[in-house]
């Protein structure tokens, strides 16, 4: 109800083979235009990375993908399905990793991972959520409160709460932000994994160089539009000035 | 491809003419509207100067009555706009509902000012007292309140989307309370029982006096309005420099690193 | 005072309300109809000065 | 619906636990109701030396506005758990019904008012040394149903506005008017049950069970519009 359901464009015919389309997907936040027009599709099982400056509406994006967010006007389709119809199904295979932890900071690591696997009506929480916290080196650390964390173990508690529902497609805002090297290395591996399992990463980044290293695509928000590669024309606005060079370089390289 | 914002999509009163000359024609349209309501204005006043009986127990005063009770009537069906307007936003999220309910909250809240003022004068004339806690006064002040608020808290909220959903929240639980706040003044003691029976010539001028009232109520509401979209799209105006990147095309480069 | 005053009161200050806020409406409206489209105020030119610059379309490589 | 029951529990349970942990939200509500009490009793005076003792009419008066102003802050410090770190863009992300959340945030803020109203009366009727225990039964009725739809009021517009600026006197602002007919309602109760001979309104009560079933259901309805990390 909460997305426009009058875009001009045909739900495409490829539409259910990919894991996230979107067609004429438009919003606007306080009168602002952040996203304009976007269309794209995302195949299920790639790794995409969206790249773009600070307030270029990578993270707008990302919410609304994860329907925290209503569009305000165009479709967004998710494994084939409306996102604004079947929000509810959807998001049990969805994962969201956002800026913030989106944990409750008086509960401990384990309780809150209890809490959001009930929440999703897993079966054996307490088991999955030990596993989860010790494949990401917090298994010590499991029963303090997570107002206690530092930023990076906040982070991968984090990383746990979004992968608790074992999801097909893992949305990730910022995932390397306040990981120290070897964590950065884990979660570059678990994304990795992850990938060869299948499922379908989508995650924004600052860092050009790795974005591009683990990506099998690499697509830039800019102010509201896409810059958009392959098709021999890159469209760009000033925000985007410093990606081009590493955008283009990809291109020729990929080729 | 160059899509107006849905922010400022269009409401159905200010859909955009396509012609200059059907622009002229609503201009007319419109000014039309205001000369007959304000002859009808004229027309009421002086049928009751001239025409409506002085009523025999309350004397003069009971005049206020051809005013007081159109008025009142018609905060209630601005009351009724705000309603209609929130569930219309909540429903399809276009703003131009926002707007609606805006307008409409402004002029309820005004209503609501002529209904207590007139109602006071009344009260002061017969009863010897401004105000007191009687079920209609308490009624009538509570309706005030509560759109007072609805004016008062719109500008406070900064994000648009906040706003709307929230004054749209707001105006619902708002006109729903009416018949509840209505119901319950009735526990308060009356000590005013005030039952008026109507002479056939005074039931025709309070009759007169509704047409020129509630045209009054839907004109302000309808100007109200086209300047809320008109301020509205101002404002969205000044962003809509942003790129148009409506020819986004799929990424391609898929697959290609080690 | 007696009840005519009370009553010719009330009619003047209600009526008075609601043309004036009638009237106004309607002046500020008209206002904003006379202004060129863009220009409502000097707030709105400042923000469009630093609106982000418009789209530059480059052919790739 | 089982799952939704539970599911429900579950959350109130969660709340309750944040606030066992940190008591932030009882502890300030508390304060902030035995204050405007204590305000209230010095403008008041002592019954004992200045004379007349605070009639029931008074009492609800005295009552209402300090459940209602520590209400007001309970809603906004249970919905701030939620925003801190924006953990509600967590529980938004499972398939939990939107309607559930509500129910269970309205339940916490009734369980934390229902704390407050257990040491504010008392304190209340000592401090003003009004006569409740005739009517007590009457008075708890009241005081509930009255709850219930201030609540439901109160936990909606928290949700709304805790992603704004509106907070604070603001979210009062919002809430008082709406919940008006709770107070006419109350009061009018209130006095004719301290007449002499004085009965629990029976219409009274269907009005209040009426505002709260309106507030419950716009509450269930427009939550999920109302809800944004």
């Amino acid at each position: 109800m909460a997305s426009a359901s009058t875009g001009p464009h045909p739900v495409p015919a490829d539409a259910p083979a990919a894991a996230v389309s979107v067609q004429g997907l438009r919003k606007v936040i306080n009168d602002r235009v952040v996203l304009n027009d976007l269309d794209f599709a995302i195949p299920r099982g790639s790794m995409f990375a969206l790249l773009g400056a600070n307030g270029a509406g990578k993270s707008t994006l990302l919410k609304i993908l994860a329907g925290l967010m209503p569009p305000t006007g165009g479709r967004v389709h998710l494994f084939g399905a409306p996102l604004a119809g079947h929000a509810a199904d959807l998001r049990s295979r969805i994962g969201f990793l956002g800026h913030n932890a989106m944990l409750y900071r008086e509960l401990s690591a384990r309780e809150n991972l209890v809490f959001f696997g009930r929440m999703h009506g897993l079966a054996d929480v307490g088991r999955r959520a030990e596993d989860l916290l010790e494949q990401l080196g917090l298994a010590d650390r499991m029963h303090d409160p997570v107002k206690a964390f530092s930023r990076g173990m906040l982070q991968r508690a984090a990383i746990a709460r979004a992968l608790l529902c074992d999801p097909e497609l893992l949305l990730a805002d910022e995932p390397f932000t306040g990981l120290d090297a070897p964590s950065a290395r884990t979660l570059e591996a678990l994304l990795r994994s992850l990938h060869a399992q299948g499922r379908t990463i989508v995650f924004t980044n600052h860092d050009v160089a790795q974005s591009i290293a683990l990506a099998t695509s690499v697509d830039a928000v800019g102010h509201g539009g896409v810059f958009v590669l392959g098709h021999g024309r890159l469209i760009i606005n000033q925000h985007a000035r410093l990606l081009d060079a590493a955008m283009v370089h990809l291109e020729m390289s990929d080729r | 491809m160059n899509r107006t914002p849905t922010l400022t999509g269009h409401g159905p009163w200010n859909a955009r003419w396509g012609t200059v000359g059907m622009q002229r024609l609503s201009a007319h349209l419109v000014r039309a509207y205001w000369l007959v309501t304000a002859a009808l204005f004229v027309a009421v006043i002086l049928m009751l100067v001239l025409y409506t009986p002085v009523d025999r127990g309350m004397g003069p005063v009971q005049k206020i009555f051809y005013l007081h009770l159109p008025v009142a009537i018609s905060g209630f069906l601005a009351a009724f706009v705000v309603f209609i307007a929130s569930v219309g936003y909540l429903w399809s999220r276009s703003m131009w509902w926002d707007d609606l309910a805006a307008a409409a909250g402004k002029v309820a809240v005004l209503y609501c000012a002529v209904i207590l003022l007139t109602g006071m004068f009344w009260g002061r004339s017969a009863w010897g007292v401004w105000w007191t806690w009687s079920p209609r006064l308490t009624f009538s002040l509570v309706l005030f309140l509560l759109y007072a608020v609805y004016v008062l808290i719109r500008p406070t909220i900064d994000s648009a989307e906040r706003r709307a959903v929230i004054c749209a929240v707001y105006g619902i639980i708002a006109f729903l309370d009416v018949p509840l706040v209505y119901l319950s003044v009735r526990l308060i003691p009356d000590i005013h029982p005030s039952s008026i029976s109507l002479e056939p010539a005074m039931r025709l001028s309070l009759l007169a006096w509704f047409p020129p009232v509630v045209m009054l109520m839907a004109g302000m509401i309808g100007t109200r309005y086209a300047l809320n979209r008109r301020l509205r799209s101002a404002e969205a105006g000044r962003f809509s420099e942003a790129p148009s990147a409506g020819a986004a095309i799929r990424v391609s480069a898929a697959g290609g690193h080690p | 005072m007696t009840g005519q005053a009370y009553l010719l009161l009330a009619y003047i200050i209600g009526l008075s309300l609601l043309w004036g806020y009638a009237a106004a409406l309607l002046l500020s409206l008209r206002a904003a109809r006379q202004r060129p489209p863009g220009a409502v105020d000097g707030e709105s030119r400042r923000q469009s000065a630093r609106a982000p610059s418009i789209t530059q379309e480059r052919t790739a490589p | 619906m089982t799952t939704t029951l539970g599911r429900i529990m579950l959350l109130v349970a969660k709340d309750l636990r944040i606030e066992a942990r940190g008591r932030q939200t009882i502890a300030i509500v508390l304060v902030l109701g035995i204050l405007i009490i204590v305000v209230l009793g010095i403008g008041f005076g002592s019954p004992g030396s200045s004379g007349q003792p605070v009639t029931g009419f008074q009492a609800t008066a005295i009552l209402w506005v300090a459940y209602f102003f520590g209400g007001v802050l309970c809603f906004e410090k249970t919905m701030d758990v939620e925003r801190r770190d924006d953990a509600l863009a967590g529980l938004l992300m499972t398939p939990v019904d939107r309607g559930a959340i509500y129910v269970a945030k309205l339940l916490t803020n009734l369980t934390l008012i229902a704390g407050l109203t257990i040491v504010i009366t008392p304190l209340a009727v000592m401090f003003f040394r009004f006569d409740l225990a005739g009517h007590a039964g009457a008075f708890v009725a009241i005081l509930a149903l009255g709850m219930v739809g201030f609540a439901a009021i109160g936990t909606l517009f928290a949700a709304a506005a805790s992603s704004t600026r509106l907070q604070g006197g603001l979210l009062a602002m919002l809430v008082f008017p709406l919940c008006l007919p709770v107070v006419i309602v109350s009061t009018q109760m209130m006095r004719e049950l301290f007449l002499p001979g004085g009965q629990l309104s029976m219409p009274g009560l269907a009005l209040l069970a009426g505002f709260d079933l309106m507030a419950l259901t716009v509450g269930w309805l427009v939550f999920e519009q109302v809800l944004e990390p």
